[in-house]
């Protein structure tokens, strides 16, 4: 394709839209401008693309679902959704959110169009492999959606046996494929991303000077390679004893229910940290180029990536206080996740040690990382709480604990996507957006976010299961605020799509680095050219080598 | 027939080729144990839950088909091990035929396995597919239940890695892959098909030699 | 409770009292460690907003023992949390010897009570305050979990085997008591009334709903009717353990393991013969898998209990002595 | 041939404990035939890993990757062991 052809085809001259730059002509997004060539495409800038609209796509799917059980949540009886109908919307809420959205939302996007970016990389280690992990995160997608269309399914995202294997309804076998299948393209990307990182750093980028987000999804690679196998066998192994009837978990057949929970938390707790550590790792880049500082104690913040990914996978069982594990185990991970939460500690430390004598920036996406650490904290100290023997008997399974894990999953995870996409977005399309509009998302999604997921936590320790639509008439008033958050909330999310995709056409080029920030990443044309570098890069500097200044004082 | 050392697109040389693809095969093989691991797991738990019962069950099946089975994997291993020494110094014929001695060896074992289960199948040894089952306790069934499972993933390991080594010797005759200078290929494919040979050696004492 | 809206829930016990202290003193103490955060970022964001002129002299990048201090502090903070929290914990799994016991059988979707003196109920638990109860649950098909908030307690009911849970209820009143592990279509209607009495009217409750037989009278109907007794009664033939007295004493096994014979090792017996086999008897038990619902099952392990002179259990079981 | 003869000597090695490991099984039982099977098939899995899977000659970072799967599934068996071997039978 020569670049005169693209101009005629990719913009409509009509329209008043700002004029195509000469950076823009050369970029990748120009380069190749048929469907084949972004579906058979093995650029990795490209395939982030990709992953970007389908995961967005199905944000909405399983936002959808949400906004369904919040407008039946408002009064105490089912009045929107049959007790079948709520089951099915809760189940496929997480299924979609956990599998669909979170776990490949910041490493398949941004991940994937930043770590050979940041490294000075040509690509990812196996560029093919990469596409090939797309197209397998699809086609368990279009099982998912088969799954929906089908009639969905009742088990809970967790799948717990015997239910899910001998009692439930739904389609188990179908949705635990999905599941199966998207597993596989977890293991691919957390395969590629550490072989990538750790052959293909440029010159010069050594361990030290790698930035925190890398850091972060080298720990986040770690997971998705040793825990989702687990997965897989688990779900492999309900399927075989929901169509065979092997008895691996039925106790009338010699198995054990319990057994289950084990395998499926020893790879959903770590997966919690999968969810998270991008986010932490995006944070530390936003909370340094809000501050124009080094990040406060670079070797601690890393390293506490690395920390969280080990001590995850040791602290499984404290979903199972009250499962009918042995007491004696329990004390052990409740012991073991209270230590999981000193890494976390030293991160939200160390942020905010590092807006210290900064220069703070209260741009969009600084505004989002703000907001991240404070809904991180909230949920990181109540999932202390949670892990409180005695006081998990009493909260578990309740709001409180629907209200934890999404202060740290939607207020976390959710709010660090944003704050990533607001801060590389000039970068990926080119163009600036209106920050106005940035900013106002930024404190909609803050407050709708709070005003849902606060008045969760008292109905949970008020007494509230969760997964339940039919409720005593106390707990309403909390019940319609937290509805009324959810449609702030709901408005909220919509809104940066709107102004993001206005500037794709009308927004003013970005330039090279619009925030003025260190990395590599920002060293190369907006958006970068199909090869990234010119040529390959060499480091020598540290991270986040702001200039520092000392003299600009008078006080 | 010349042929460059290739480098893929990212990388820049071949060292760095050569590492990346061992590194990222090791990886894979990782989730591989991980897999497996969680039957294991599974196995182990059942052995606590219910010793007696699958000690007997275990005792049932065809230990000596087994360890010659296990030989046989073995010894295909080696065939490989060989292959890739070969492979360094550039003597395509004896790649190419040591390579086929695996594969050949792997279609054995599976041989043997499908005759193995025959056995099974008319001792009323597996359950759901023989007419009249030899065990009434659920434990004992639960045991076969996993014991299929394990060496039918295997066994589906195990094509996969024949296909591999055949897709390489089809290459190496067809001079389409050249030795030395692609003697990677054969190593990172090794380290697969020797993964699913240390699978079997722990499936073997774990499922046959319960006692 | 049924109030308008309630921000703190009833407390049933003095247990629920306890958790709430636990609570709140945990609170503060992470209300402590996380108002630095909340506090220094705004004050930071203002005090160094970009543009605006502040002493920005000498900022630190690392400080390696403010690091490690602000990861130590607060996680021996949180330790002595830990052990206040594992202790409430282990007192939970160990109810006295003199509760009162109560069988309790989850199927979906609803909960059955059986009180020793044989009454039954459905989606109602009645209990006199100010005595231990113990309530052994079993479940007919998935995993259950029974939840009285006003307790602050939940003990998940797992197929295959028997979970308990204890309490001392310290005030009358009617609290809620519900499901809380999803189980199924009509999990959220899976619910009832924990209601707790004074001695004396439970004790007129029970005469109230007084049956004709109780819960061990009830099982050893069963143990007749099912052909139990064929086999385990004094006059069998067949060569099938004497099951007077043997509850709560250790079996030897065929593999000679020794195992005790509590309601787990019974349970077992009757639903799983086939596994451990207590030494020198035929396999011939057949399995009551198909046969014999958890409650039954209940009823006749408070039969076999009842054939034991030992004391052991609660007096109330002892009552039942044929 | 210089290359090839110590693969032999590993397979041989191999061959034996594939014979002590089927022996052990006719005089052991219970949790010492469970140590001693999973010792030997443990020793058989580093000779492959060492002399025929290269770790010999790799670096740190590939024996680090090639001991990472066991190693986490080790913490599987111990924590979730931890449960099983204090679980109350009531």
């Amino acid at each position: 394709m020569t670049s005169d052809h693209m101009v005629d085809a990719a913009s409509h001259p009509a329209q008043p839209g700002i004029a195509e730059t000469a950076e823009e002509r050369v970029s990748y997004l120009r380069a190749g401008h048929t469907l084949g060539s972004w579906l058979f495409t093995s650029d990795h800038k490209r395939i982030a693309i990709l992953y970007f609209i389908s995961v967005t796509f199905f944000f909405f799917v399983g936002g959808a679902a949400a906004t369904l059980m919040r407008a039946d949540l408002l009064t105490p009886q089912a009045d929107l959704l049959s007790d079948e109908g709520y089951n099915r919307a809760f189940t496929l809420h997480g299924v979609i959110m956990v599998w669909f959205f979170l776990i490949p939302s910041i490493p398949n996007t941004f991940g994937n169009f930043l770590v050979p970016l940041m490294i000075g990389a040509r690509d990812l280690a196996f560029p093919r492999l990469n596409l090939l992990s797309w197209y397998i995160y699809m086609l368990g997608g279009l099982f998912t959606i088969y799954v929906l269309i089908a009639g969905g399914v009742d088990t809970g995202w967790t799948f717990y046996t015997p239910l899910s294997s001998m009692f439930a309804n739904g389609n188990v076998v179908l949705a635990a494929t999905a599941v199966f299948i998207v597993g596989f393209s977890s293991i691919l990307t957390g395969l590629n991303f550490i072989v990538t990182i750790h052959k293909l750093r440029a010159p010069g980028m050594t361990w030290g000077r790698l930035p925190l987000f890398i850091w972060s999804l080298y720990a986040t690679s770690l997971i998705l390679v040793l825990a989702t196998p687990i997965l897989s066998v688990t779900l492999a192994l309900i399927a075989a004893e929901r169509l065979f009837g092997i008895g691996v978990f039925n106790p009338s057949l010699g198995g054990d229910p319990l057994l289950y929970q084990h395998l499926f938390w020893f790879y959903s707790h770590p997966a919690v940290y999968i969810m998270v550590l991008p986010a932490l790792g995006v944070v530390s880049e936003l909370v340094a180029a809000a501050a124009r500082k080094p990040v406060f104690g670079y070797q601690f913040v890393a390293g506490s990536s690395i920390a969280i990914a080990a001590i995850g996978f040791l602290v499984w069982g404290h979903h199972m206080f009250v499962a009918g594990q042995s007491a004696y185990a329990s004390a052990i991970f409740s012991f073991l996740s209270l230590a999981v939460a000193v890494p976390s500690g030293i991160k939200v430390y160390n942020w905010t040690a590092t807006l210290y004598k900064g220069q703070i920036s209260l741009d969009p996406p600084f505004l989002f990382a703000m907001s991240f650490i404070g809904l991180f904290v909230v949920g990181g100290l109540t999932g202390v709480i949670l892990a409180m023997l005695a006081v998990d008997v009493h909260v578990h399974d309740t709001y409180f604990v629907v209200a934890h894990f999404h202060y740290i999953m939607v207020g976390g995870t959710v709010s660090a996507y944003f704050g990533a996409l607001h801060y590389w977005w000039p970068k990926i399309i080119g163009r600036r957006y209106s920050l106005a509009w940035g900013r106002l998302s930024a404190a909609l999604i803050f407050l709708g976010f709070n005003l849902t997921f606060f008045p969760q936590f008292l109905l949970g320790y008020l007494g509230m299961p969760r997964r339940y639509h039919v409720y005593p008439p106390e707990f309403q008033v909390l019940h319609v605020l937290s509805t009324a958050g959810a449609s702030i909330l709901g408005v909220a999310y919509l809104l940066p799509f709107t102004y993001l995709f206005y500037s794709m056409r009308y927004g003013k080029p970005a330039g090279a680095n619009p925030w003025e920030a260190t990395g590599l990443e920002w060293s190369i044309p907006s958006p970068p050219p199909k090869h990234n570098f010119a040529e390959r890069p060499t480091v020598t500097r540290a991270p986040y080598d702001y200039t520092i200044e000392y003299e600009e004082s008078d006080d | 027939m010349t042929e460059r050392v290739q480098v893929h697109e990212p990388f820049v040389d071949p060292a760095q080729q050569h590492a990346a693809d061992m590194l990222g095969m090791y990886i894979f093989l990782a989730s591989e144990i991980m897999l497996f691991g969680g039957l294991f797991a599974v196995l182990f738990v059942c052995r606590l839950l219910h010793p007696q019962e699958i000690a007997a069950a275990s005792k049932e099946l065809h230990l000596w088909i087994g360890g010659i089975n296990t030989a046989i994997l073995l010894t295909s291993s080696l065939a490989v091990a060989i292959a890739v020494q070969l492979a360094r110094q550039g003597s395509r014929r004896a790649v190419a035929i040591s390579l086929a001695a695996a594969a050949a060896l792997g279609a054995g074992f599976l041989i043997l396995k499908a005759v193995e289960y025959r056995l099974e199948y008319s001792d009323g040894l597996l359950p759901g597919f023989s007419t009249a089952s030899k065990f009434a306790n659920p434990a004992t069934h639960l045991f076969m239940n996993i014991y299929l499972i394990a060496t039918v993933l295997h066994a589906v390991h195990l094509s996969i890695g024949i296909l591999l080594l055949a897709g390489l010797v089809w290459k190496l005759l067809r001079r389409s892959l050249q030795v030395p200078k692609r003697a990677s290929v054969i190593a990172v494919s090794g380290l697969y098909w020797h993964l699913v040979d240390v699978i079997w050696i722990f499936l073997y004492p774990a499922l046959y030699l319960i006692r | 409770m049924n109030g308008f809206l309630s921000l703190w829930p009833d407390r049933a016990s003095a247990y629920a009292a306890q958790l709430d202290t636990l609570l709140a003193g945990f609170t503060v103490v992470i209300v402590l460690l996380s108002a630095p955060v909340f506090i220094l970022i705004v004050v930071f964001a203002i005090k160094y907003r970009r543009g605006r002129p502040a002493n920005r002299k000498h900022p630190v990048t690392r400080n390696v023992w403010l690091e490690i201090s602000w990861s130590i502090v607060p996680f021996v903070l949180m330790l002595c949390f830990y052990v206040w929290a594992t202790k409430l914990f282990f007192d939970l799994h160990h109810p006295p010897a003199d509760a009162l016991e109560i069988d309790v059988v989850a199927k979906q979707w609803m909960w059955k009570f059986q009180h020793p003196g044989g009454q039954r109920e459905i989606n109602e638990l009645h209990v006199p305050i100010d005595q231990p109860v113990r309530l052994t649950m079993a479940s007919q098909d998935v995993i259950h979990s029974l939840y009285i908030p006003a307790l602050r307690m939940k003990q998940d009911v797992v197929p295959g085997r028997y979970t308990d849970m204890w309490f001392k209820a310290g005030k009358p009143g009617t609290y809620l008591l519900t499901c809380a592990e999803f189980c199924g279509t009509q999990h959220a209607r899976m619910g009832g009334h924990l209601i707790a009495m004074s001695q004396a009217d439970y004790a007129r409750w029970l005469e109230a709903s007084t049956t004709d037989l109780t819960l061990a009278a009830q099982g050893a109907e069963l143990f007749r009717s099912r052909g139990c007794s064929g086999c385990h009664g004094p006059s069998a033939t067949v060569h099938a353990p004497n099951l007077a007295g043997i509850y709560g004493k250790p079996v030897p096994l065929e593999d000679g393991q020794v195992v005790t014979a509590n309601d787990q090792y019974i349970r077992d017996s009757i639903l799983l013969p086939q596994q451990q086999i207590a030494a020198g008897y035929p396999h011939i038990m057949p399995s009551f898998q198909n046969v014999l619902g958890e409650d039954d099952v209940l009823k006749l392990i408070a039969y076999i209990k009842s054939l034991s002179d030992t004391g052991e259990g609660s007096p109330n079981r002892e009552g039942a002595s044929k | 041939m210089h290359v090839v003869r110590p693969l032999i000597f590993v397979w041989a090695a191999l061959m034996s404990l594939l014979a002590l490991t089927i022996a052990a099984s006719f005089a052991l039982t219970g949790p010492l035939s469970l140590v001693t099977s999973m010792g030997v098939a443990t020793v058989k899995a580093v000779l492959v890993y060492w002399f025929f899977m290269h770790l010999r000659e790799e670096g740190g970072l590939i024996r680090l990757a090639a001991i990472a799967g066991i190693a986490w599934l080790m913490i599987f068996f111990f924590l979730a062991l931890a449960d099983y071997a204090t679980r109350s039978s009531s």
